[in-house]
């Protein structure tokens, strides 16, 4: 089942490379994202068995990253739809990129082999480069050639750590997680320690933790809205799983203070670095590219904060993926429209295009976490687990950082949904795949924020139950 | 075998240093490509009097891979967008190598306190050379500003992680494999600088780049 | 019930029959000061009867709020002067708390004098109107000021009691307090009642009137409430201060009005010298007339608080 | 008395436990009939708009505010409160951008939006301290867990500053003067009416959660009290614009009610509960009156301003004539708000000052100083309040135009409607305060944790029906004396002329004094405080020509404190933003360091 999961997306992409029309791709994307939603959607009810001898293993934790990937691509592939009536430029690669970026994150959310895992993102990497190049000017290569280097540099250093991990562990000689669990006891702690290090670097890159986040402004910045979708709603985050499966480990030795110290200063950075970027920020792009960073920031300190925390973390997990939808989606189109996303050149959205009006204003809250969107109740939760484990000073700075990124998203998107626009008051005909897909997470996740359905409450809470936090 | 092993750890680390301290393109890739030999070289060392269908695999792959491939291509690229040296370089001869042996007193520094478990290791110099030719290829990326020559650094960077796992082959099995990889994915992104002719891109310096235009989409 | 009718309409009787009387007085010690003979103890009786008898004359640019303004202020005035002891301990209102329905019955007709002065759109009117508000705010202050230090010295919040039968008392036991309460008083009253040196009752057309400037407009009927609130205003004020000054009490209610009374003359006296021996201050000095009674009250308070 | 429902709600830590006590009871019905009143006035204000601008999102903000403000006083539980809250300041915003062209009150929404958010990011900090402390996010729950003074103190901070943003305490009321002038008439009515409020009442809540505080609380609560009414009407006195003084009104009504809740927190923290009933008793009722007549204002200022096309006072002028009904609901209310006899701002205030009386008497040394000064504070915001509505209503109602565009006409009658009943409101109150009163006392009561009936309420309801009698009788005599002055002039014709100005014969309405000249005075005398700027009005030569003169009152908080600290942030942000320009190795070199600095710090 799992394997099939993997290798649909990958048999599409190679027909997507086949010379057919731009439609039956899209048609074809979509058809893909909801055969993978539905399959996703059957596990809910029971989690499929492992294959490959226990490399490939879908536990809650996957379920929650396979979940978030499979509605992405959904609301993506409803989006395009609509987008890319008005694009000219050749569809193929950068579909063919999707699919394949597609397979090998399902790879990594299912993989319980670390070595596996860090295949799995090294191959992510190497499949969303060209995604943010799409636009082919010297801005978006720059971009390109920033993402990629730093990310591999990010993967070499993982690479070490999966190496310092595998000696550590020389005793179990795997790097399967069930028996590295198992054999927690035997693992050489000075190894480990050196591994973590490694770890919370290499996949901090990918992550976009500050001080390794300068990519990100730049990528978001430069690819389009769908990009943006889903390298920080679904790739940033399967890096996080990374991490989450390195504190499975630590949980077991005992090393949880230490890790979580190194995710509490990471942490730390990722709140103060964007909010003091912000301010200046003129493109909304690259300001919710900021926030992403910032909620990046806010998953490292939860998974940091023992139990509650990471409860809270899991739970942001999706709701920053439906939000990451809404705000990037919602650019995407209100890039397409005006040809701009700098708040200067973009002015009285809601007036020519109320529903993208509206849209914007559903993006801005939920990016900052406004009752009713669940974001709000997440990042409540992460505050409060700072609360919990006493770290108030903690909590103070991040509440602070928290309001000036609010200030700078604010300032841009406001000043964009409101004002005199340049032309005539006239409402116009908005794309209604577009505007659709956008609703959908809208929907969603205000959902969530009003009532958390029981399923998903069981599912995270199954999770943190399986990382043994405390 | 032990000396062997020993002196080609030292070899991989000195090229590194000379490398970090030197600005020309074609020189500095040279060195590369036999600091990647001398590292290919290494599982003959480490298995001299056993070796298996693996060792074989792994050393004529990767004298494909790093001795010859990487390094075609990266002359290629370089005869593709005409450049010959770093324009500027960012630290000049003596204070690159201070810097470099400081990184490399690092590496040592923190290696101490880490023994390599199980058995008695082949030699107690890898883990340290390994560490200190990662530390220098990743200097050599932070004082270039080319694409090219960034590339070649963090082969370099690369080199000590194989040096690594060449050291952990009975370890654990998939280890160098997953190295080659990383080998793989390089060569890729490194066409990708070619096809996308970033470094015409590049020719115009960075830094001039008005901020309006960064922060620019479309 | 009816007795509180009766006490209530008699009370009223005293003061509408005396207080133009008050005012002529003074005005006759001024006169008498100046060197002149001045006009009859009951000039302002006759003037009141004959703006009664006269028409109103009225601008164009007037409203209901300019016909309105006199019979506030009047009526306001009437209602002030119940909670005022005239002679006897008690006056016929007293409750805890009277004196700021006194004080803010006050402010009601200052509010309708201003906008009625406002109302006339004449830019003379419209500076006495600011001045007024302006200098009224410090009187209120310091009002206020003095009354906490009388509601402190007595504990009670009702006039008849602040300067009712325990003065006497206080007066042993803090002397310097009520002289101070006394002293920042009496500027109040020449401030409230625009005399000198705050004020020139008798010019109306001079660019540095403040109150009286107020009065431009009005004529006939109106005018006749106005001058007549402002002579029952000042024998108010004045009927404040009397007891505390002149706190003798016999308990026999006829002798006590007189004794009362003849403090009152003497209060007018004081007044009429002071009007003419001291010559009016320039308007920015005035506000620094009134910091200082403020903080003569204050002062007082302080004592007061320091002796326990 | 007080009702709980709880029904679950499935979010983490939520439940959806509502809860009704005397406490909000108060606060609810000043709500619903505001809101109701304001929502009429909208139906007909808002015509003008018919086509063009989205009126649908303001109606659905509107409504959204309005359950909101509910929800908020039904809240027993953390999040919900805290989701109502949020609620509650987005949708305001959005009401308040409602003329979104206009460049000013899109920066007055935005700064309305940034402090509000600032502020319920403390709330959120002081609600979990307390949930962390007592182990529960339930309110009730929490009241009954003990603080200790430390803690107490913290929370009580957090709370004076979290609530106060909204409520508009000096020094953080920056987002207030903005805001009210920029939203259209209704919402700054509910604005100022009921949404200020619910910054009141986050502190009344607090305090009954809360039942022991440290008693330096009450004193900084009287102070804050204190300087927020001095100033705000101070600011009120110096500003041009009609709505915008209005809007620093209600900064000083704050301040009032911030010093009855003081002396109600100092009553409480000395265990006499009659002063401290009548501090909170007061302070609520204030409340109420508060939002009824700055409602009936604000609803009175629309009508004005939707004939005459502009907010500044000085080009106003005679519009009594042109609409009466408004002119004499606007008397009204200025007279309430002035705390003048007749309407309910003098019951409220009245009780303040009695209760502030009781603690002069009966509170040890400081606390009678505390209470001088604030009895001093009210007389001088009292008399401050009146020039500044002689001055309102003198100059825009009374007087002739002084800018020719300047003419009223027809209010439709969904507009004079609740602009009547408020009004009939205040004047009900004003003449029988029983009902409302015996609910504030008891509302005060169940914040002071005493029973109502084991004091004897008579001490205060006894003056309270002298006071009316007072009234009544003053009444009485002003029909007297109209009867009077009607008798005297019957029979003659009254003749209308010009208006005499000493003998001076060309009147121009240029002659008049404006409300700036009218505010002279005062504003001068306090310069020290008010940032009181004059530009140009110097006459040269000897043949004078054309000159012009400008004043403007500054607010000080603003123009040397947010401002700056804006401007720096913003200019450090953009000198990192250059930074990200130069050679991607910096950021690699950022990662080594990172590195090295992890290897350091964790494996030695």
């Amino acid at each position: 089942m799992l394997s099939i999961l993997i290798l649909m997306p990958f048999l599409s992409a190679l027909g997507v490379l086949l010379p057919v029309s731009k439609a039956f791709r899209l048609k074809l994307f979509l058809v893909i994202s909801l055969f993978y939603g539905l399959i996703v959607a059957s596990f809910w009810k029971h989690l499929p068995a492992g294959e490959y001898h226990g490399f490939i293993v879908l536990d809650p934790l996957g379920l929650i990253m396979l979940s978030i990937i499979g509605f992405l691509y959904l609301s993506v592939s409803i989006f395009m739809m609509g987008y890319f009536n008005h694009e000219q430029r050749s569809t193929r690669i950068f579909m063919a990129c999707l699919m394949l970026l597609l397979s090998t994150m399902t790879l990594a959310s299912v993989s319980y082999h670390l070595g596996l895992l860090w295949v799995a993102i090294e191959a992510t990497t190497l499949f969303s480069a060209p995604l943010i190049c799409f636009h082919r000017n010297q801005q978006s290569l720059q971009a390109t050639w920033r993402y990629l280097l730093i990310c591999s540099v990010g993967i070499a250093l993982a690479l070490m750590g999966t190496f310092f991990l595998a000696i550590a562990a020389h005793e179990v000689h795997t790097l399967l997680l069930p028996s590295l669990l198992k054999g927690a006891s035997s693992l050489s702690v000075d190894w480990l320690k050196l591994s973590i290090i490694f770890f919370v670097v290499g996949y901090g890159c990918k992550m976009g933790l500050a001080p390794t986040h300068s990519w990100k402004p730049e990528a978001y910045g430069q690819a389009p809205g769908m990009v943006g979708v889903i390298m920080a709603g679904a790739l940033a985050q399967c890096s996080f799983l990374g991490l989450l499966r390195i504190s499975q480990i630590c949980n077991k030795t005992g090393l949880a203070d230490f890790y979580s110290s190194i995710l509490i200063v990471s942490g730390l950075l990722s709140l103060v670095v964007p909010a003091l970027f912000i301010l200046g920020e003129k493109n909304i792009k690259r300001a919710f590219a900021y926030s992403s960073i910032e909620h990046m920031g806010l998953l490292v300190l939860g998974l940091g904060m023992g139990a509650v925390g990471l409860y809270g973390a899991l739970f942001h997990m999706i709701n920053n993926a439906l939000a990451k939808v809404i705000m990037f989606l919602t650019a995407g189109s209100v890039a397409q429209k005006y040809g701009s996303t700098r708040t200067d050149e973009v002015t009285g959205v809601i007036h020519i295009y109320p529903v993208t009006g509206v849209l914007l204003i559903a993006a801005f809250l939920a990016g900052i976490g406004i009752f009713p969107f669940a974001t709000f109740h997440s990042e409540l939760l992460i505050l409060n687990a700072a609360i919990i484990s006493r770290h108030f000073l903690l909590a103070a700075v991040g509440v602070s950082c928290l309001a000036v990124m609010f200030i700078g998203i604010g300032k841009i998107v406001l000043g964009m949904i409101h004002g005199k626009p340049k032309e005539p008051l006239i409402a116009k005909k908005e794309n209604f795949y577009m505007n659709m897909a956008i609703a959908m997470a809208v929907v969603l996740l205000a959902g969530i924020g009003l009532w958390m359905p029981g399923a998903l409450k069981h599912l995270i809470s199954d999770a943190v139950l399986l990382t043994g936090a405390v | 075998m032990t000396t062997w092993v020993d002196t080609s750890c030292i070899i991989t680390v000195f090229l590194a240093l000379i490398i970090l301290s030197n600005y020309r393109v074609t020189a500095m890739i040279r060195i590369f490509a036999l600091q990647s030999f001398v590292l290919s070289l290494l599982p003959f060392f480490l298995h001299a009097y056993s070796l298996s269908g693996r060792d074989i695999f792994i050393v004529i792959v990767t004298m494909v891979l790093k001795a010859a491939l990487a390094p075609s291509i990266l002359f290629w690229a370089i005869r593709h967008v005409s450049m010959r040296s770093e324009i500027k370089p960012i630290l000049g001869f003596g204070s690159s190598i201070i810097l470099g042996v400081i990184l490399i007193a690092g590496a040592f520094w923190v290696s101490s306190s880490l023994k390599l478990p199980g058995g008695k290791p082949a030699s107690d110099l890898i883990l340290p050379c390994s560490l200190s030719t990662v530390l220098l290829g990743f200097m050599i990326m932070v004082t270039r500003t080319r694409a090219v020559t960034q590339v070649l650094g963090y082969l370099i960077l690369e080199n000590g992680i194989f040096l690594f796992a060449v050291s952990l082959f009975d370890v654990m099995p998939v280890l160098i494999e997953m190295g080659i990889l990383l080998d793989i994915f390089v060569a890729v992104f490194i066409m990708a600088i070619v096809v996308n002719h970033i470094n015409e891109e590049f020719e115009k310096d960075l830094a001039s780049v008005s901020r309006s235009k960064m922060g620019e989409t479309f | 019930m009816m007795f509180i009718v009766f006490s209530i309409l008699s009370h009223w009787l005293i003061v509408l029959a005396l207080s133009p009387l008050f005012a002529g007085i003074i005005a006759k010690i001024k006169a008498f000061f100046a060197g002149k003979k001045g006009p009859s103890y009951f000039q302002l009786y006759f003037d009141l009867r004959r703006l009664f008898m006269k028409n109103c004359v009225y601008s164009r640019s007037t409203t209901w709020v300019f016909r309105f303004a006199p019979i506030v202020n009047l009526a306001a005035v009437l209602v002030l002067s119940l909670i005022i002891p005239l002679g006897s301990f008690k006056a016929p209102v007293h409750f805890s708390g009277d004196i700021l329905l006194a004080a803010y019955v006050l402010g009601l007709a200052r509010f309708f004098m201003i906008i009625a002065a406002l109302d006339t759109s004449s830019s003379f009117e419209g500076m006495g109107a600011s001045r007024e508000a302006f200098f009224s705010c410090l009187s209120e202050m310091v009002l206020f000021m003095n009354f906490i230090t009388l509601a402190f010295l007595t504990h009670s919040i009702s006039l008849s009691t602040m300067i009712g039968a325990d003065i006497p008392m206080s007066w042993k036991m803090a002397g310097t307090v009520l002289l101070l309460v006394v002293g920042s008083l009496f500027i109040v009253l020449l401030t409230e009642n625009s005399r000198i040196p705050v004020d020139d009752p008798d010019t109306h057309l001079e660019l540095t009137m403040i109150h009286e400037v107020m009065l431009l407009d009005h004529s006939g009927v109106d005018l006749g409430f106005m001058l007549y609130a402002s002579a029952i205003k000042l024998f108010i004020f004045a009927g404040i201060l009397v007891p505390i000054v002149y706190p003798v009490q016999t308990g026999i209610p006829l002798l006590d009005t007189l004794i009362f009374l003849g403090g009152m003359l003497g209060l007018s006296i004081v007044i009429g010298v002071v009007e003419s021996t001291m010559a009016r201050l320039r308007l920015n000095r005035v506000r620094n007339l009134l910091l200082i009674a403020f903080a003569l009250a204050f002062f007082g308070f302080v004592v007061k608080m320091w002796k326990g | 008395m007080e009702k709980i429902l709880q029904f679950p709600w499935q979010v983490p830590f939520g439940e959806l436990s509502l809860r009704l006590d005397s406490l909000s009871l108060i606060f609810i019905v000043a709500v619903f009939i505001l809101v109701l009143c304001a929502g009429t006035y909208a139906a007909g204000y808002m015509r003008q708009y018919r086509g063009k601008r989205p009126l649908g999102l303001h109606i659905f903000f509107y409504l959204l505010l309005s359950s909101a403000l509910v929800f908020i006083l039904l809240a027993d539980n953390v999040i919900l409160f805290l989701g109502a809250w949020e609620l509650m300041t987005i949708s305001a915003y959005f009401l308040i951008v409602f003329q979104d062209d206009d460049a000013s009150v899109r920066r007055a929404g935005f700064i309305y939006l940034i402090a509000s958010h600032c502020g319920t990011f403390l709330l959120i900090l002081m609600f979990f301290l307390m949930a962390h402390h007592a182990g529960s996010m339930d309110l009730t729950l929490i009241s009954h867990a003990g603080f200790s003074p430390f803690l107490a103190g913290i929370i009580f901070l957090l709370a004076i500053f979290g609530f106060g943003v909204k409520a508009g305490f000096i020094p953080i009321h920056i987002w207030l003067p903005h805001a009210h002038p920029a939203a259209p008439s209704h919402v700054s009515a509910v604005l100022s009416g009921v949404m200020i409020k619910m910054g009141i009442y986050g502190i009344c809540r607090v305090l009954w959660t809360i039942n022991v505080l440290p008693d330096w609380c009450g004193y900084l609560l009287l102070l804050i009290g204190v300087v927020s009414g001095v100033m705000g009407v101070l600011y009120a006195l110096g500003q041009h614009e009609l709505k915008k003084l209005l809007a620093y009104h209600s900064i000083e009504n704050i301040g009032i009610i911030a010093i009855g809740l003081g002396v109600g927190l100092l009553g409480r923290g000395h265990q006499m509960p009659f002063l401290a009933v009548l501090g909170f008793g007061g302070a609520l009722l204030h409340v109420f009156n508060h939002s009824i007549f700055k409602g009936l204002l604000f609803l009175g200022a629309g009508a004005v301003i939707q004939k005459t096309h502009t907010g500044q006072m000085d080009q106003m002028g005679g519009l009594a004539r042109s609409m009466p009904l408004v002119s004499l609901l606007f008397l009204v209310g200025a007279m309430a708000i002035c705390g003048l006899p007749l309407f309910n701002g003098f019951i409220s205030e009245f009780i303040i000052y009695f209760g502030l009386f009781q603690g002069l008497f009966h509170l040890p040394l400081q606390g009678a100083f505390a209470c001088a000064l604030g009895i001093i504070a009210l007389a001088l915001m009292g008399s401050l309040a009146l020039a500044c509505f002689t001055k309102v209503y003198g100059t825009v109602f009374l007087g002739e135009p002084r800018h020719p565009g300047i003419q009223g006409g027809q209010t439709p009658a969904l507009m004079l409607a609740p602009m009547l009943i408020l009004g009939g409101i205040c004047l009900w109150i004003g003449l029988f305060p029983q009902t409302m009163a015996k609910m504030a006392f008891s509302a005060g009561a169940y914040l002071s944790h005493s029973q109502i009936s084991t004091l004897n309420m008579g001490n205060i309801f006894l003056p309270l029906s002298f006071i009316i009698y007072g009234i009544l009788l003053f009444l009485i005599v002003v029909i007297f004396l109209a009867g009077l002055r009607w008798k005297l002039l019957r029979g003659l014709t009254i003749p209308l002329r010009e208006t005499w100005i000493c003998a001076f014969s060309q009147i121009t309405p240029k002659f008049q004094y404006t409300s700036s000249s009218f505010a002279r005075p005062i504003v001068d005398f306090f310069k020290g405080i008010l940032f009181f700027k004059r530009e140009g009005g110097e006459v040269k030569g000897n043949f004078p020509l054309k000159t012009s003169m400008a004043s403007s009152v500054h607010d000080a908080v603003e123009e040397f404190l947010i401002k700056p600290m804006y401007r720096r942030l913003t200019v450090l942000s953009k000198k990192l933003d250059i930074n990200r320009i130069r050679y991607t190795q910096m950021y690699l070199m950022y990662i080594l360091l990172y590195l090295i600095f992890l290897l350091a710090w964790k494996l030695k």
